[in-house]
């Protein structure tokens, strides 16, 4: 029984930290998504020559194959950072359903690419005003010769716009699938934008798009996509630890630091009181990332446990918080918290649009009140009822 | 008690509202409902009022003002909220028009007064500053009196909307010598074409650019410019302090977004139906429909009150929960939108949106932006402590 | 267009407040709910003297006729003092009953005796495990010589132990009745207690029990029976308000006059700021207890408004802000908010015994959220959508 | 990371459990359950686990202790919640047991340890004053030396269970004059049945008497009953707060309290179904099943820390949030019996309820009581400066 690091995982973090330390000092998040990538692209060297783009990949495929706690480790550490770089949504999610949909042609194809860092492949199922949990509305065709198109619209898609690959959810008739698309194929109209939190987001329109199925024609790819997000939905907490811890940081030094009245801020103990509240809301927080983490681990040990469950009930607790303390984080700074110039108004965003991915907090909590185990007796470890 | 608004109240009521929604073109009011007012809406929304009578009532009636009732008052503030009209422009006509109306001279007055009304000047206020946010008498910005000028230096933060600032408002420091901090501050009216001038625009997260710095170096400004006496700021600043502030829990405003969300839920589609059908979204509405309930009586009680004469020291209560229920609102149409709150068009708030579903759209940004409510204009914080040391004695 | 006390109510406010001032010094209400009683004599008497036993009865039958504006000031300076009296369970909400349901020789053989002071009527609603808002349980049976006897159960009663008389709500068949049953008739078994508020209240149980029917036979009196609770939901609010303005007042002197750590509590910003959030609550939670009585009013000259939906309204919203405001004056008193002894432990108790009237809180809100009303865009003002 | 436990824990685990479902009568776990818990419930319950080697774990192994990993005190103490057993007194086996076993001497050691781990000795705790809750550093009781008896003469109060207390802790002051308040306190052993005492029972909201104030008039204690030494008193306190407060958080008993309340649900009609089918609910029991899973993980993480040796400062946060988890479960439990919660025996909480549903009948009480768990054992605010000051650094 543990929820701490190992000392390589340990290791691990601080590798991370320093080496996105390093490439992000203040202001840094503002800088790096403006620039014509969204990232910082020495930064994300680095990361690759760290192997930390074949984290989730295996060895056969030039990976390291590691675990969800070293995927903790490593989005915490970016999260701390509020790092641009989007290895869970540009390479972690995509390896894994890769990973768990893909023939082994497939996998040998687009794994290495993603793990030498020298690629990001997007992942398209959102839709305009459709629930995250409903089938595609993008339908996939067949052509006279044996080929796939697709047609329809997603958005948002993160990072569509430096992607060389989409995989796209789409139905053919009653069966969902996810599709190849080359980021170049015709057919493909891309409108870019932004995410509140300032990294790059497209609407892209398929119209007869050539698309290749991943995996086998015939097999429902819908269960393995649930798995698959949810364990994408549980990575992403680890980035929100990461930005709160941070934001708490900042928050802490702004109050001994800034004085109002002729005093520090930290003399006024409503405001200080408020800071402690938002330590325990913190740690709280942290508890319930680490133990979906470890949860995960034990799924991929084994154990029988409903992923997409836990991802729903520890993304709501984790993005109550995250919404609490980016509010406190801002309001505690005043109005230079409001700014883009301040670190905590980028996690302030960055928490934000958090809370809001994979569908979102509301639809989030509405499966999990709904789902049975919500008046289960809670008991966090497996072999304790 | 009486719920129902007299038959007076009532054509009142109507005839602002036909003003309202029949003379200001309903794109200005769309663009203003998404938060995407320019700067030509409100020059154009303030002189259509203006022209009906209708931008500066609280005025004294020699100046365009229109002697309302409170009751009168809270109406017109409520629906201008409620059909989204963008507010005429609060620096011109809740604080530098009534602060030269009550103290400037009569010159100032006929200079100042009607192109303030009309929104031919586009004021500025320059009062906060960085190390003086809520704390005002902490004032650093100098006027140093030479022969008929006054040289200005120093830093002014916060200035909303000040890059389309024709003149500013500011509170300097007159008396460097005077025995209380607040003592010493003088109120200048400042040209911004006068040399030494500098701004630099602040990005809000949300990418919006409202607010602005401005930096002065030697600029010089006529005594003439000097509004009422040298070294009495303070008390004319705090005059703007002690106004009632019509409309300042925004729950027309709140209103508005509820409505408007309210409707888009039932479009809203979910795995089983559509979010007006969900109980999560159900119980979060209601618990804002009772608050905003709650708010809008409070402010009939104001208003009932200061029509039988009394002063009401709620303002502090009606700012601080106002735009906490207006927050809250903002992040319940976010939660309604999810993923969907996730693609802004690049260039930030300005342009159109990638899809047609502009609400949602802008809601996280919304969101964000919002934040603001809790912190400008006397943040929670310092309504806390007003409330504790003003109606509680703490 | 107006939300306050005209001269005469303001009039009957203070007089209220000072006669029922009198009778409650600190420690008053423990002594008055520990008497035989329940509550005091004296003050009872010069409720009576003052008419206010006589308020909701008409003229013809010899009380005042006053309307809720009078009732709601009556009722908040109860609260203001906590002061036990049943004006509301005893009298207010049987009157309201008598009078809607009642035949005038009913109405004549109960409603003086009542506005006299001269006894207390119960009202006997709710039944163990039953949903307030179901049926009753509670039958009515027809004997061979035309007379009705009832069985069943019902708790709490309020105030059974003292009244000379019984409203019951009961069903024949498919229809709801409400009876009237001598307390001291055949058949009945009473078992007296307590409630959280310390104020009486009893398990009635009825075997065979002669009974009269209130009214004429034939008619359900759901409708009327939902009418007359529901004004009494709103009148009951007027009390909470008084309760946690007192609240409220006794926690501003405590942290003004007790030292701790060798200063006054008040020199501690995060109980004063608390303190604020107190009263903004309080704040509005008396503008919807009053905006509800002026609805109430508006209703009874001719409005067409849903009561029962305003009530359930209005009961959430002050009921949420009672729980808050009763829990925040009982931490900032710390250990002292938690005796009998003090003022703010019975106010918060009796909060708490409001919050779980009528059916209680949960029960109001699930009405409330299933109410096509949830969506509606709120408007205080009647004429002004 | 490892979210099981090992076999050997298993075995541990089972083994408590054996013991605590066994050998414990199930009336007083129903009792300790309804919050009904009596006097001689808790006697019963210490001896028996006292005879199984389960009272007092913690303490030095040659006095009764275990020597147990951190894990398998976590696992005792979320069992015994998890169970609804009785706590061993914890005035005797967590407080002045470990003191004088840290601190007596062997005289004190073989006169009251052993009694004190079987109950033999019922002990109070008397450090609480008055003027001094949560200040203890300002405490007023005084022992003044007179040959060989120290004279005491003050108050004590939130003695909770004072009244069957045979032996009390006292903290009082044996040297008015040392320079810093802190100093100047010794720990005396008081036999209560020494001339002089006076006891006030507290009643509290809910009607419970559970806590009472002491009185002492020329109170004497033979100097034999000093622990440790003359003015040092303070540090043996401090030495208590840091103790490792094994589940401070209550997470087993809340664990126990969801599930009781989850299982009577089902059985609590609505107008349209049972309690387990409301949204409300639902969604109510939603957020305390995740609160309780997040606190039971932090219990976990502080646990694996302290088995690799290191402490953890996240007692505060434990206490605070453990407690407000069960606070809200206690209102969760009121608001789902309405009503039902408003009708208790007139003889406070001592009989049974007049109606089937215990736990119904005592809810609205039991969530007045437990308004004490923000307030006692270190309040909220306490909680709140010391993560302030520990941990942050404000």
């Amino acid at each position: 029984m543990n929820l701490e690091f190992n000392e390589d995982q340990k290791l691990l973090f601080e590798t991370v930290d320093a080496a996105v330390g390093r490439g992000y000092p203040a202001g840094a998040r503002g800088e790096a998504t403006s620039t014509e990538r969204g990232w910082n692209d020495d930064v994300w060297n680095t990361l690759a020559e760290l192997g930390l783009t074949g984290l989730t990949i295996d060895g056969d495929h030039g990976g390291v194959g590691a675990g969800p706690v070293e995927v903790y480790a490593t989005l915490e550490a970016m999260g701390k950072h509020a790092a641009a770089e989007p290895l869970l949504d540009g390479v972690f999610l995509p390896s894994w359903l890769i990973a768990a949909l893909g023939t082994e042609e497939q996998a040998k194809q687009w794994l290495p690419a993603l793990a030498e860092g020298a690629t990001t492949i997007a992942v398209a199922h959102a839709e305009p005003r459709r629930p995250w949990g409903s089938a595609p509305s993008v339908a996939a065709a067949h052509s006279g010769d044996g080929s796939v198109v697709l047609s329809g619209v997603k958005a948002p898609v993160r990072h569509a716009d430096q992607a060389s690959t989409l995989l796209v959810t789409a139905v053919d008739g009653d069966t969902t699938g996810v599709y190849v698309v080359d980021a170049a194929a015709a057919g493909i109209t891309r409108a870019d934008g932004r995410s509140a939190d300032w990294s790059r987001a497209s609407q892209v329109e398929f119209a007869g798009t050539p698309a290749t199925l991943l995996g086998t024609t015939g097999t429902d790819a819908t269960a393995a996509w649930h798995t698959a997000v949810a364990r994408a939905r549980v990575a992403v907490l680890a980035e929100a630890v990461g930005l709160m811890e941070s934001a708490l940081g900042h928050t802490v030094e702004y109050l001994k630091n800034r004085k109002q009245f002729g005093v520090p801020l930290a003399t006024f103990q409503a405001l200080v009181h408020r800071a402690s509240d938002m330590y325990a809301r913190v740690e709280l927080a942290r508890s319930m990332a680490l133990w979906a983490t470890a949860t995960v681990e034990a799924i991929d040990g084994g154990a029988d446990v409903d992923l997409p469950a836990i991802a729903d009930d520890a993304f709501v607790f984790v993005g109550d918080t995250a919404t609490a303390v980016a509010e406190e984080a801002v309001q505690l700074h005043g109005g230079i918290g409001m700014t883009y110039e301040a670190e905590v108004a980028h996690h302030a965003a960055r928490l934000a649009a958090i809370t809001e991915s994979f569908g979102g907090l509301a639809a989030a909590r509405r499966r999990a009140v709904a789902s049975e185990s919500a008046l289960r007796a809670p008991s966090a470890l497996l072999n304790n009822a | 008690m009486d719920l129902e608004l007299s038959r007076e109240d009532i054509a009142f009521r109507d005839g602002v509202r036909e003003v309202f929604t029949r003379e200001i073109p309903e794109d200005i009011r769309r663009r203003n409902a998404l938060s995407r007012t320019t700067h030509d809406d409100i020059v154009t929304t303030q002189r259509i009022l203006n022209a009906h009578g209708l931008a500066v009532p609280h005025w004294p009636v020699a100046w365009g003002g229109k002697g309302w009732t409170p009751t009168q008052s809270h109406i017109y503030a409520s629906e201008l909220q409620r059909n989204s009209v963008p507010q005429p422009l609060a620096f011109n006509v809740s604080m530098v028009g009534p602060i030269i109306a009550e103290f400037g001279s009569e010159e100032q007055k006929r200079q100042f007064l009607p192109a303030t009304a009309n929104l031919d000047i586009w004021w500025s206020q320059g009062f906060s500053e960085p190390e003086a946010g809520s704390d005002l008498a902490s004032l650093r910005t100098t006027a140093r009196r030479e022969g008929d000028v006054y040289v200005l230096n120093g830093q002014k933060t916060w200035t909303t909307l000040g890059q389309y600032g024709d003149w500013m408002f500011v509170l300097a420091r007159t008396d460097p010598d005077a025995p209380r901090k607040q003592q010493g501050l003088s109120f200048l009216l400042l040209d911004m074409t006068t040399p030494g001038i500098e701004r630099r625009p602040i990005t809000l997260v949300d990418g919006s650019e409202e607010v602005n710095e401005f930096f002065f170096d030697n600029v010089r400004v006529p005594v003439e410019n000097l509004v009422g006496e040298e070294n009495k700021g303070w008390s004319y600043a705090k005059f703007l302090l002690g106004n009632e502030r019509n409309g300042i829990a925004q729950v027309g405003t709140s209103q508005r977004v509820f409505a408007d969300l309210a409707e888009a839920a039932a479009g809203i589609p979910t795995e089983s139906g559509t979010l007006a059908d969900d109980p999560q979204f159900r119980t979060s509405m209601h618990s804002a429909r009772t608050t905003l309930l709650a708010l809008e009586a409070t402010q009939l009680r104001v208003t009932g009150a200061s029509e039988n004469g009394q002063a009401s020291p709620v303002s502090s209560l009606l700012k601080m929960e106002g735009t906490k229920a207006l927050q809250e609102l903002s992040k319940l149409r976010m939660r309604a939108a999810g993923d969907d709150s996730m693609l802004l068009p690049p260039d930030g708030d300005a342009g159109e949106s990638l899809h047609a579903d502009d609400a949602a759209t802008i809601a996280a940004a919304q969101y964000l932006n919002q934040r603001k409510l809790s912190i400008f204009g006397g943040s929670n914080e310092i309504q806390r402590g007003v409330i504790a040391k003003t109606i509680l004695g703490l």
